[in-house]
């Protein structure tokens, strides 16, 4: 059976109009009504709604154009402590707070991008993750600024102001209902990118970058854009996650959360759709909390879980989702093979 | 292998089985108004630290906890109710905390929290414990700015903090081995402060530092240090550095013998992080809030409900961490039983200015939860390695007791601001 | 000047046992281009089995367990030394048995299962041997300190990096002067020449995985006296042996070696003037390095580049 | 005056000189092939000519303008394309796709969120005419890692005639075909040859000097004849060293 990539033509072109975006739309606008029931909590859909908002942008750079990043914590937590900076030194208003995380983040990527985009492959990851641990020490070492290890705490969560109507986001449904508000603008913004003629050429160097600077393509200013891109994404959700946690703390920016943003984004299968990184993101998030909350060894079974996953399907969950899908369209009509033969 | 043991362990696992599917189904029948009814237990939610830096102290932590409550629970239970815990893993990581928190208090019911070593995961979970107004028993994690700046109107520190312990220490260093100090500060929050306090009290004695060496966190090879130290040969080295820093420095001056070549004194030494070492891995003069063999009333037989409580565990006496988490799930639970309510205020005014007696807490000297920082005064023991143990794990020497007076932190007096009555929510567990 | 030549002396033998660290971990890089993100726990396991080997706990009260306990501790260490990184060789083998459904696919899928390895293999430390610190016992003869000059230095940490220039040294006679080592280097490059030379490719990379495994637990056993033995043990050590082979260039064993001297020299001289910034340093010194060439100092073309 | 135009291309890796002086001279609406021993240069000379690899000295214009030590994509742009010798393609993705990204239509519209791939018909006219040139129209659909090599070969020419170029440099087309598709891609380029100017590195000397006008002889890194096909194959030294006799 052929395996879906992520470079496969979409069945409906650019249209965001898919079934998988209905469910997820609807999941999202849902969440609230049912996640008690099956025994989760508020909060947890506000922290997966944010790492949703990571992962997707990460994974424009990770499995879109291919470059692999093992720092992305760091502009998550740029995000976060600008976030937090702008609230206590400059003013309480949300929407200076997520534009000085999106910009303090973007243009931390900018810099740290200039280093990388000339590179792929094994030395751009270990750049990124040289640089990535230059601005977690730096958060540390600078504690007069940040709070050192303690973090930056008492982050206030501002109100929503939209005009005349002001709105408060202080409890965990409101602000999920806002998040959730993000991270849909988010997804429909990506969709339309990747399947945008950008994000073909983003695809495009990820298979061949000599071939595409031949026929004509900036690889580099395309690297460092989509670099900057991710990390803009990554201080957007760092933003609101110092608003959910009404902190920022250097730890989300350690090699080792860096490295749980890249294991979400593959094991749900970021490589080879769309939709991996939402997948990997609830399941990470599902797992942990639920295998967590029985068991004091929860990482050895995590690792297992993991482990035995990469050996078996490393097209992550959301190959294991095409496979299982296509053996039941098979089932159902035998015979049809779905080749799409014109535009 | 005893019949008994095998009972008691397959009794334990089928608990947490239940507990286990209990929290799994519980969210169910989800609703704020059972709270009301009396036979409903009162839920503990335990947030010590199961994996990262501080997985052993975490696990000690909670230990003391589970025996304040199977106490409890033996007793009779809180206000006729039975007492639940839920444990979930904080990794030593901050926004865990945090998530941590928020599932205890608003998924597992949890009416109070216990339990941190590290001050950034002890910070977070207090904001969100501040937001809903539950109360938090922060026990081991001694950073000064725990009862300073981030004091908060539900969170009550247990611990000794850095300013505790260099006060108890200066004074006698000076005394016996000159004024001339070098500190060795780790290069993060709890570093710089522990040293500023401890720079204030050597002026104060009339003592003066002569360098300061400032080591990042993650430090494996102190060798540098020790180079500089043997060049400047100061009097005295105050050591302000934590966790596994700490562990490798006290194996690398082991290893050269410099323990007793140099006066050394270390701010505090945790039980957990010295079991089980070799006794030349314990240098110099170091603080701790207890220890199991202070010869007081009760300590004997505290030390014998740890053994028949946790037979199989690796570490036979409890130590200063264990006795932090025992005693902030006592005293929380006393108060719990003095307030006759769950009410969240009404247990925060039963524990603010509480004094506990010196016997009751196994201590010299009487100790008070400070109303005003929240945090506990209480006597700060000064220890050295124990040159002639009388049993393996007799590892200490308590050199003195101060009483908490004495040994005050004045510092976050002034910077602690909790919030009021008022803007604390209230509710009944 | 004077005062910085103990500095020096600190900062080399400092490099030393980093590049021992590295060994391993270069070795499956050059050979297999895999990531090992197990290579830290594997680091740790090899001292832990060192240290049971040497307490001999696990053997019981058994006639043997007693006579065991009677041997001389240098006894028991020289058979610890051995039988730790023996029996985390046979935990690398497996490793590299789980590992083969990910051969011919992205570099990624090997390190992201030898991170999730890494996990299971912590995990298992933590049950079998607890969380607390331990301690893992040395001869007399190679403890304690001696003068120099007037200050004190370890003698552990001579003999540590005594140590660890035999252990470069014979690595470098096995890839120099053996058949296998000849066919290693083979394999390296091409995979067809080893199959044409008529070697078999699996149990090649089978033999190469044990032995990267054999030597971060050895590096482990040597390590665990001067930074303790806790569980977590091996975050500690992946960073460095990152840094050390992009430092040194993918493949190329004296570059890493080269690059561990020099990460220790600069972590050593500004552990003496500028203490705060020494872990800062190593990182410094890698992009200063790879910001001017490209592979490291000594790197070749590697497919892990795509 | 000539189209594109190399003078004294001199270029170095460390102590390793591969060209020593290169001077070509290509015009317009010509075939030109470079022909030489293994290991002489061409391909090289190749990458140095459209900027994959700077020069250490010379100059190199292509219609008037100096194009020295520009980016490839810069070159590309002007109108110059190649081919590659180990083939580079796009294989995640359909032959059409690879035909498309390479339009410069579809670049201009580049940075466009708006406008979707595949359901701009135009694009997709435009690149199944590519196809055409090349007899590969029937496989738009199907996945490019999965055609079978001959029909490989032709889609990496069909990729660099996509940016409508004005002259192509085509590195050892033949290289891997049997003597069937050498025989149609001997077809292709002579029909190939009154739309673009044509440059073909090639080892198959009978296609060749079939197919070029003027051929420039490398070796040693220098240019070390340049003629007409019938002129070369008089001269038995040159011919003989172009086969790697001569070493």
């Amino acid at each position: 059976m052929r395996m879906i990539t992520l470079s496969d033509i979409p069945a409906r072109g650019g249209s965001p109009m898919t079934p998988a975006m209905a469910l997820f739309m609807l999941a999202l606008a849902t969440a609230p009504f049912w996640l008690p029931a099956v025994g989760l909590y508020q909060y947890l859909g506000i922290e997966v709604a944010i790492w949703l908002i990571f992962a997707l942008g990460f994974n424009l750079l990770f499995g879109y154009i291919g470059l692999h990043s093992f720092g992305h914590g760091a502009y998550l937590g740029i995000g976060a402590y600008a976030f937090g900076l702008f609230q206590q030194e400059i003013m309480v208003s949300l929407w200076g707070g997520l534009l000085a995380a999106i910009l303090a983040a973007s243009l931390a990527g900018a810099v740290v991008g200039a280093f990388l985009s000339h590179r792929r492959g094994i030395y751009y990851a270990l750049m990124t993750i040289g640089f990535g641990q230059i601005v977690w020490f730096c958060a540390i070492k600078l504690h007069g600024v940040t709070g050192g290890e303690d973090g930056l705490l008492g982050i206030p969560r501002p109100d929503l102001v939209v005009g005349p109507i002001r709105y408060s986001l202080a409890d965990n449904y409101s602000l999920y209902w806002f998040v959730a508000a993000i991270l849909a603008l988010v997804v429909v913004a990506l969709w339309r990118l990747v399947n945008a003629p950008f994000g073909r050429v983003l695809q495009a160097i990820r298979q061949n970058e000599t071939r595409a600077r031949f026929v004509g393509y900036n690889v580099w200013l395309i690297k460092w854009l989509t670099f900057i891109l991710s990390t803009a994404f990554a201080g957007l959700a760092g933003g609101l996650f110092s608003m959910a946690q009404e902190g920022a703390y250097p730890d989300v920016m350690s090699l080792h959360q860096s490295g749980l943003i890249v294991m979400m984004v593959l094991v749900g299968g970021g490589l080879v759709s769309f939709w991996g990184p939402v997948l990997g993101v609830i399941l990470y998030f599902v797992a942990r909390d639920i295998i967590g909350g029985v068991t004091e060894t929860w990482l050895l079974w995590f690792g297992l879980m993991f482990v035995i996953m990469v050996i078996t399907r490393p097209e992550g969950l959301a190959g294991l989702l095409h496979v299982v899908g296509a053996r039941l369209r098979k089932k159902s009509a035998p015979g049809a093979v779905p080749v799409r033969k014109e535009a | 292998m005893s019949s008994s043991k095998f009972t008691r362990r397959g009794m334990l696992r089928s608990a947490a089985a239940v507990g286990g599917l209990a929290a799994f189904y519980g969210p169910w029948k989800h609703n704020r108004a059972y709270a009301q009814a009396t036979d409903k237990p009162i839920r503990l939610g335990l947030t010590s630290d199961a994996s990262g830096q501080y997985a052993n102290s975490g696990a000690s932590d909670r230990r003391g906890m589970l025996m304040a409550v199977a106490e409890a629970n033996a007793a009779g239970g809180v206000l006729g109710r039975k007492i639940e815990t839920v444990h979930l893993d904080t990794e030593t990581t901050a926004a865990t905390g945090s998530r941590v928190a928020e599932r205890m208090i608003t998924r597992e019911e949890c009416g109070f929290l216990v339990g941190a070593v590290s001050s950034g995961v002890a910070n977070a979970i207090s904001q969100v414990a501040q937001r809903y107004g539950v109360i938090y028993m922060n026990t081991n994690s001694s950073s000064p700015t725990e009862s300073g700046e981030n004091c908060h109107r539900v969170k009550f520190v247990w611990d000794g903090n850095g300013a505790n312990f260099s006060k108890a220490a200066i004074k006698n260093s000076i005394d016996a081995y000159g004024g001339d100090f070098m500190l060795l500060t780790n290069d993060y929050v709890w570093g710089h402060d522990t040293a500023r306090a401890t720079r204030v009290l050597i002026d104060q004695y009339g003592g003066s530092v002569s360098d300061e060496i400032l080591v990042p966190q993650g430090t494996r090879d102190f060798t540098a240090a020790l180079l500089k130290i043997q060049q400047a040969k100061p009097n005295v080295v105050a050591a302000a550095v934590g966790g596994d820093d700490q562990i490798a420095l006290r194996q690398q001056v082991a290893q050269l013998g410099m323990g007793d070549k140099i006066a050394w004194i270390n701010n505090q030494q945790d039980w957990p992080d010295i079991y089980g070492l070799p006794a030349d891995n314990l240098f110099g003069v170091f603080g701790t809030t207890w220890y199991y063999k202070l010869d007081l009333p009760g300590v004997k037989e505290f030390v014998g409900r740890y053994q028949a409580m946790y037979p199989e565990t690796s570490m036979r006496v409890p130590g200063n961490v264990f006795y932090n988490g025992y005693m902030a799930t006592k005293n929380l639970l006393e108060a719990i039983e003095r307030a006759g309510t769950t009410n969240n205020i009404a247990v925060i005014k039963q524990l603010e200015g509480h004094v506990m007696s010196a016997e009751s807490r196994m201590q010299h000297h009487d100790a008070v939860v400070d109303p005003n920082t929240h945090q506990v005064q209480q006597s700060i023991y000064l220890a050295t390695g124990n040159p002639a143990p009388t049993e393996d794990d007799d590892l200490f020497k308590i050199l003195t007791s101060s009483a908490p007076e004495d040994v005050r932190d004045q510092d976050s007096l002034g910077s602690c601001k909790l919030e009021s009555y008022d803007d604390t929510p209230t509710f009944d567990a | 000047m004077i005062e910085l030549i103990p500095h020096i002396v600190n900062g080399l033998t400092l490099g030393l046992l980093f590049a021992l660290i590295a060994l391993g971990f270069t070795l499956i890089v050059g050979v297999m281009e895999v990531i090992n993100l197990a290579h830290g726990a594997l680091f740790a396991l090899g001292a832990y089995l060192a240290m049971t080997t040497i307490g001999g706990d696990w053997f019981g009260s058994s006639e043997f367990g007693v006579w065991w306990r009677e041997l001389p501790l240098s006894t028991r260490y020289a058979l610890g030394v051995v039988a730790g990184p023996l029996l985390a060789a046979s935990v690398g083998m497996v490793l590299e048995l789980c590992l083969r459904p990910t051969y011919g696919k992205p570099p990624l899928y090997g390190l992201l299962l030898t991170f999730g390895a890494a996990l299971v293999i912590e995990e298992l430390i933590r049950l079998i041997w607890g969380t607390g610190e331990q301690s893992l016992a040395v001869p007399r003869a190679l403890n304690g300190a001696f003068f120099m000059g007037g200050l004190i230095f370890s003698t552990y940490k001579f003999f540590a990096a005594g140590f660890a220039i035999v252990a470069i040294g014979l690595v470098w006679l096995f890839l120099e002067r053996t058949p296998y080592g000849a066919t290693i280097k083979a394999g390296a490059h091409d995979s067809e020449m080893v199959r044409a030379l008529g070697y078999d490719l699996s149990k090649l990379r089978l033999l190469v995985f044990g032995f990267g495994a054999a030597l971060a637990a050895l590096a482990g056993v040597v390590m665990a006296p001067i930074w303790g033995l806790r569980p977590h043990i091996g975050i500690d050590v992946i960073i460095p042996a990152f840094l050390i082979i992009v430092i040194g260039g993918v493949g190329s064993f004296w570059g890493a070696v080269l690059a561990a001297l020099l990460v220790g020299l600069s972590v050593g001289i500004t552990g003496a003037y500028a203490p705060a910034w020494s872990m800062l340093s190593m990182y410094l010194l890698l992009i200063a390095i790879v910001g001017f060439r490209s592979r490291g100092l000594l790197g070749r073309k590697s497919a892990l580049e795509n | 005056m000539a189209l594109f135009v190399a003078e004294n291309l001199r270029k170095r890796f460390g102590a390793r000189v591969v060209l020593e002086n290169i001077s070509l001279s290509i015009e317009e609406g010509s075939v030109h092939g470079i022909m030489g021993p293994n290991g002489a240069g061409k391909t090289t000379c190749f990458h140095v000519l459209t900027g994959h690899h700077r020069p250490d000295g010379g100059r190199i214009t292509f219609d008037g303008r100096d194009i020295t030590g520009k980016k490839p994509h810069q070159i590309a742009r002007l109108g110059v394309s190649r081919s590659f010798q180990i083939m580079n393609l796009f294989d995640d993705t359909v032959v059409i796709e690879n035909v498309i990204l390479a339009l410069k239509q579809f670049r201009r519209n580049g940075m466009n969120l708006l406008r979707d791939v595949f359901s701009d018909t135009k694009l997709i006219d435009q690149a199944i005419d590519v196809l055409d040139q090349v007899g590969l129209a029937h496989r738009a659909w199907e996945k490019a890692a999965e055609l079978p090599y001959g029909e490989r070969r032709a889609l990496e020419i069909a990729v660099a005639l996509a940016p409508e170029p004005r002259i192509v440099f085509l590195d050892e087309p033949t290289s891997g075909l049997g003597t069937e598709a050498t025989r149609a891609l001997a077809v292709l380029i002579r029909k190939l040859r009154a739309r673009y100017t044509i440059v073909l590195i090639e080892h198959d000397m009978r296609f060749l000097f079939d197919l070029a006008d003027r051929i420039s002889v490398i070796h040693w890194g220098q240019v070390i004849d340049e003629n007409t096909p019938d002129e070369l194959q008089s001269n038995k030294w040159v011919a003989r060293s172009a086969l790697g006799e001569v070493a």
